[in-house]
């Protein structure tokens, strides 16, 4: 028997992004959080480095500069006004959490402590600036945690282990969604004013990825089914230091700490590309820089990979090089990067202390995702009409902050600001909105049918072995470099597998705790995004942030200075809407 | 009603944490200890109420079972012991739990120290008092 | 506690009040009791044991052994006797109390989800425990039967 | 290189009892045992149910016994725990009701989390400049170590006062009360040293140490709680 809640507001995901919003929604309003996985697992908690704010605790900074860093860095893709928003918000943000019970280090006189990351400068010396406030290097966790506490003390309702395989959407609004409880695979149907998806990134598209098993894009496709739009697809962050063939991270911050990429002939090769920032540029130019090098033969031992090396006393080499009076030791390196150094140690057997650590561009982060405005309520089109009682934030969300590449930290900063935004707006909106009428047996049953059609098919294809074929395609052909006849060979291979995957056959015919049903129909929407990826990928006929066309290198400001947004009605539909710049013009990006 | 205690006793075997060896050694340990005290004390004030109850049970003592019993007692009592002051100085000192490795070897190591002696002396008696008095 | 413009470097120390529900006081005495008391039965428990089951051994116990130590009922006793008494008193009444206060945790560990079990174990077990060592006090204040020793002639 | 898994399985809905199956892998010496149970699970029997997202280390989802201890499925290379031709044993962790193989029903140990106030309460108005409460750098540093829990419930599952008491609070949340009770800026303390000294609170770890052994974040787990006993013992935090 299908089950049935009505709540005001709806929150899907319990990550940063969600339990921000869930936190300012039930301050409100009666509120409920759904999450596929207990909060405290969600993939907010693998972020390490930090979130910056222009707190200045150390040095002088302005949220002006780190506004103009993250236009820069997003390659002017970003819309300015959200920029703005976010970035002079970030400090209140940033507090806030302080306030909650956040453990950030601290500075000698008892302030946020705040270290250096890719792409954050001092907008007058052009030289990087301490922006980004962290908790060692387990900065998302803290954060996660310490949201999670803060809703537990005010005893937010949550559905935990339920996963959400449909939105409710009739005429242009947003009544709710439909969800499966993992424990006992029955249908629950949600029924609320507003709904906000929280739901994080997509890059199990990837293979190689720092992207959690759980990140599989399942509400970004559901709202695809819906009929809605995707914003900005074709941009997905491949950071530069994954652990070589796993692709866990290792942050930025390692480099922030002096850390420093290493070619085949012991070279630090980022001196040659980004003569100012070196090290601590972008990571779209990073991860660039390093396939560079590997293509030109110098990647370790002529292989795909270079070196991240931490040693301290190369680090303390490469200080004085740079004439930066700081020196730094183990010790020091121990407690600032704890986990990172175990990671090597753990999965590749490497001492980063003794030894550098071979290193490979990784899938991160989309900046793409369903589109919203500033209040984080979702777009229908892009003439910015907003499909009524539907919010977005987080990862999910394309605002768009982060333009073409997001930089290092303003992750974190977004899902705080963006989650608290839409948390308020949600509940300004249920307080003089009522419920609208849903049909909630034929909306069970449709979820129903969805899973029922793959638990009962009759095909002969396993599942995994059209996600491996997935992630490979995507892996080789839409990944760092692309090009339009790559592009047309993976959009061919998903249609293929799409195909397939109709045929599929899965073993576990039960209700309770299938996780076999759940990872083939999460399978269905990963495929549906890389489908719409390719799309837009092949479209822009430019290279700009993360999307770099190697038969298009440069970027193309009077053709492509726009988003795209994507639809899926059966067929593939693309438009675009333009960009909105308020302060800083478009203008070579050089570091 | 059970349960809890099939559990623990089935999977305190099966788990291979090294920890909870030493703590189901206490435990056993205490337990064997008490029952003997138990009997012991009882056995004792027989020596004012009933006397030939007390002889008796002198006359047990005797007996080359209770030796071996004897012996297992010696190595319940000083594990126990020498574990408890493990326990007791770690506990009323926190700051010391980083020495839980070592302290653990040398509990250890003390009890067997302690053990040896005390079995060679209490074996060496009762087989002397065995060959010259014959079993009974 | 911190303040809003300054910091003092180092470490704050804070204190709090005593923990007042008496259940719960309880259980902290009982489990300092169990360190101390076993901390003290180091010394006399295995000093004992040492003295009877290692140094006389068990097989060299005589009845008369006990009357030495004791006294015998209804003789007056020397001091060397009351200091045997007393040792015999503290040791008694430690290791008692301790191994009772051991077997009370053990069996709330496996049988406090049902609590009628816990109780009625419980008071079996107090109440035997009771029996025994008020017999094994009256015996050492009432010293060893003067009748005994003669059976053990026989 | 070959190794054979050996896994309890348990399926709610077929199944009385628990049982055990032996899966043959091919595996990399490098993998993780998580790897070598999705090649079970992707290539072999798709109804081998368990829990994972991260995938190193950091979300707490996939504690389970490997080879009868506790131990992150993602944090251990196969490498470090099997030769060739060994096999290694899969179980749930213990104490926690099974739902499905390695699948435990993880509510009674959330439900122990959160009844220690595992929250931050400071009462005190904010600072008037509208910026963060300071704290000295050694203050923050003092309960760095309890910050890391991941609630993974590896440390509670390998507690024998847990497996005999499933009522104890348990270490995780001792951990969580510590990280509390032990920051500056907490005004809470006290609530939660009464609540950790009730029957089932600290007093029932009997030190067995195997909580320490067994926390992947490398917590000290036994010296936590035995701050936590001090703290209630002479009531002072320091
Ligand atoms: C390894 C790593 C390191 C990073 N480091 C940094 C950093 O240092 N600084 C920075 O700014 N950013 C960093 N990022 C990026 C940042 O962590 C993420 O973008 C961000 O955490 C996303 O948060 P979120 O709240 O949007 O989603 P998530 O935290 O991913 O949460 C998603 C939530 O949605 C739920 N969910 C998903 N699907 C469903 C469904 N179908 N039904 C119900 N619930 C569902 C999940 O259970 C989960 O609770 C890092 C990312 C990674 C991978
Ligand atoms: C000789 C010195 C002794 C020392 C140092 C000692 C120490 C301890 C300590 C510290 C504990 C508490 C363990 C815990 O709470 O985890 C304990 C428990 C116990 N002791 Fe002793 N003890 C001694 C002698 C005895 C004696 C003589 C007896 C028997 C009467 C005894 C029986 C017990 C029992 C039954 C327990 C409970 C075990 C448990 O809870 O697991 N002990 N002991
Ligand atoms: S203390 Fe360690 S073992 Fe216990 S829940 Fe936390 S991380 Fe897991
Ligand atoms: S295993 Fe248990 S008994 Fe204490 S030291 Fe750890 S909580
Ligand atoms: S999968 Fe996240 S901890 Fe193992």
């Amino acid at each position: 028997m299908p089950q049935y809640h009505q709540f005001d507001a709806l929150v899907v995901g319990a990550g940063g992004a969600g339990l921000m919003a869930a936190l300012y929604a039930s301050k409100g309003v009666n509120t409920a959080v759904i999450s596929k996985l207990y909060p405290t697992r969600s993939h907010t908690g693998t972020a390490q480095g930090g979130i910056s704010a222009a707190l200045g605790n150390l040095e002088e900074d302005k949220w002006e500069w780190h506004a103009y860093d993250t236009i820069k860095g997003g390659d002017f893709l970003c819309d300015q006004d959200a920029v703005d928003i976010m970035c002079r918000e970030a400090i209140d943000a940033v507090i806030d959490l302080e306030h909650m019970g956040l453990p950030f280090d601290r500075t000698p006189d008892g302030k946020i402590s705040q270290r250096r990351f890719g792409g954050h400068t001092n907008n007058e010396t052009k030289k990087p600036v301490m922006r980004a406030c962290h908790a060692a290097d387990r900065t998302g966790h803290m954060i996660l945690q310490t949201l999670y506490q803060n809703c537990i003390k005010n005893n937010v309702k949550f559905f935990d282990e339920f996963q959400v395989i449909d939105v409710l959407i009739e005429d242009g609004k947003c009544n709710g969604v439909v969800a499966v409880q993992l424990a006992t695979g029955e249908i629950h149907v949600f029924h609320s004013k507003a709904t906000l998806i929280a739901t994080g990134g997509f890059g199990k598209m990837w293979k190689v990825t720092s992207n959690a098993h759980s990140l599989t894009g399942d509400l970004p496709a559901a709202v695809l089914r819906r009929g809605l739009p995707l914003e900005d697809m074709e941009f997905f962050q491949f950071h530069p230091t994954g652990v070589y063939k796993l692709g866990i991270l290792l942050s930025e911050a390692a480099r922030g700490e002096g850390a420093v990429f290493i070619n085949d002939k012991g070279e630090r090769f980022m001196e040659r590309y980004m003569p100012t920032l070196k090290d601590l540029a972008p990571r779209d130019i990073c991860s660039r820089c390093i396939y560079t090098e590997i293509r030109e033969g110098r990647g370790i031992g002529g292989k795909d990979y270079v070196y991240l090396d931490f040693r301290p006393e190369q680090i303390n080499k490469y200080f004085e090089a740079d004439g930066n009076p700081k020196r730094i030791d183990a010790h020091y390196l121990e407690t600032r990067l704890p986990d990172i150094i175990e990671f090597a140690r753990v999965y590749q057997g490497i001492d980063p202390i003794k030894e550098p650590v071979p290193i490979q561009p990784t899938a991160h982060y989309a900046m793409g995702g369903i589109p919203t405005d500033n209040d984080a309520r979702v777009l229908a089109d892009e003439t910015g009409r907003i499909v009524e009682g539907l919010y977005a934030a987080g990862e999910v969300a394309c605002v768009s902050v982060h333009g073409a590449n997001r930089l290092g930290t303003n992750s974190l900063v977004d899902l705080v600001v963006f989650g608290k935004r839409g948390g308020i707006a949600m509940a300004e909106y249920c307080k003089q909105a009522s419920f609208r009428p849903i049909h909630r047996d034929a909306a069970a049953k449709a979820g129903a049918a969805q899973l029922d059609r793959i638990r009962n098919n009759n095909g002969n294809e396993r599942p995994h072995a059209i996600r491996k074929e997935m992630q490979a395609v995507m892996d080789e052909k839409v990944g760092v470099y692309r090009t339009g006849a790559g592009l047309e060979e993976a959009i061919d291979k998903i249609h293929e597998l799409q195909a397939r995957y109709k045929r599929i056959r899965i073993d576990d015919k039960g209700f309770k705790w299938n996780t076999d049903l759940m990872e083939a129909w999460e399978l269905g929407a990963l495929l549906d995004l890389a489908e719409v990826t390719a799309f837009a990928a092949l479209a822009r006929t430019e290279s700009r942030g993360g999307h770099y066309r190697e038969d298009y290198p440069n970027r193309d400001d009077v053709n492509f200075l726009k988003h795209s947004m994507v639809w899926k009605n059966g067929t593939i539909t693309l438009k675009y809407k333009p960009v909105r710049i308020t302060r800083i013009p478009p203008q070579e990006r050089k570091y | 009603m059970f349960t809890p205690l099939i559990t623990t006793a089935r999977e305190s075997l099966r788990y291979r944490g090294s920890g909870h060896v030493l703590w189901l050694l206490h435990r056993v340990t205490g337990l064997g200890v008490v029952i003997f005290l138990g009997t012991h004390i009882f056995g004792m004030s027989m020596a004012t109420f009933n006397p030939p109850l007390h002889e008796a049970m002198l006359a047990v003592y005797k007996t080359p079972l209770f030796s071996v019993g004897e012996i297992v007692l010696a190595a319940c009592l000083i594990f126990h012991a020498v574990n408890g002051t493990r326990i007791a100085i770690l506990e009323l000192r926190p700051a010391l739990w980083d020495k839980q490795a070592v302290a653990t070897r040398w509990s250890v190591i003390i009890t067997l120290i302690l053990l040896a002696p005390t079995i060679a002396v209490m074996a060496f008696k009762s087989i002397s008092y065995y060959v010259t008095h014959g079993l009974k | 506690m911190a303040s809003t413009t300054t910091v003092t470097p180092g470490r704050t120390v804070r204190k709090v009040q005593p923990i007042p529900q008496t259940r719960n006081r309880l259980e902290l005495a009982l489990w300092l009791f169990m360190r101390y008391s076993g901390l003290a039965l180091v010394f006399l428990a295995l000093s004992h044991f040492w003295m009877q089951h290692v140094l006389i051994g068990t097989h060299e116990i005589e009845f008369a052994g006990t009357q030495l130590r004791w006294g015998i009922t209804g003789q007056p006793v020397t001091v060397e006797q009351v200091i045997w008494r007393a040792y015999y008193a503290v040791m008694l009444v430690l290791a008692v109390t301790h191994g009772i206060n051991g077997v009370r945790q053990v069996a709330y560990d496996y049988f406090g989800h049902r609590p009628a079990i816990y109780k009625g174990l419980m008071s079996v077990i107090v109440a035997v425990a009771a029996l025994i060592s008020l017999g094994g006090i009256a015996a050492l204040f009432m010293g060893a039967a003067a009748s005994g020793g003669e059976a053990a002639l026989r | 290189m070959k190794i054979n898994l050996k896994i309890k399985r348990f399926n709610p809905e077929t199944d009385k009892k628990p049982h055990w199956e032996t899966y043959a892998v091919e595996v990399e010496p490098t993998d993780r045992v998580l790897d070598a149970l999705h090649d079970v699970k992707w290539n072999q029997d798709g109804t081998l149910a368990l829990r994972r997202s991260c995938a190193h280390g950091v979300c707490g989802s996939d504690a389970m016994r490997i080879n009868g201890r506790n131990m992150l499925a993602c944090k251990v290379l196969i490498q470090n725990i099997a030769k060739d031709g060994d096999t290694i044993t899969v179980e749930p962790i213990l104490g926690l009701p099974v739902v499905k193989d390695l699948i435990v029903d993880m509510e009674p140990f959330f439900a122990h989390y959160r009844a220690v106030m595992p929250y931050l309460v400071n009462n005190d108005p904010l600072p008037a400049n509208g910026r963060e409460r300071l704290q000295s750098p050694a203050d923050r540093e003092r309960y760095d170590d309890t910050t890391k829990c991941i609630l993974c419930a590896a440390c509670t599952t390998s507690c024998p006062s847990f497996w005999a008491r499933g009522e104890y609070v348990g270490p995780a949340a001792i951990v969580q009360a510590h990280r509390f009770i032990f920051d500056s800026r907490d005004q809470a303390a006290q609530q939660r040293l009464e609540i950790l000294s009730a029957q089932d609170g600290v007093w029932r770890c009997r030190t067995a140490f195997n909580c320490t052994e067994a926390c992947p974040r490398g917590i000290q787990v036994t010296k936590a709680i035995g701050e936590v006993k001090e703290a209630l013992r002479t009531g002072v935090i320091r």
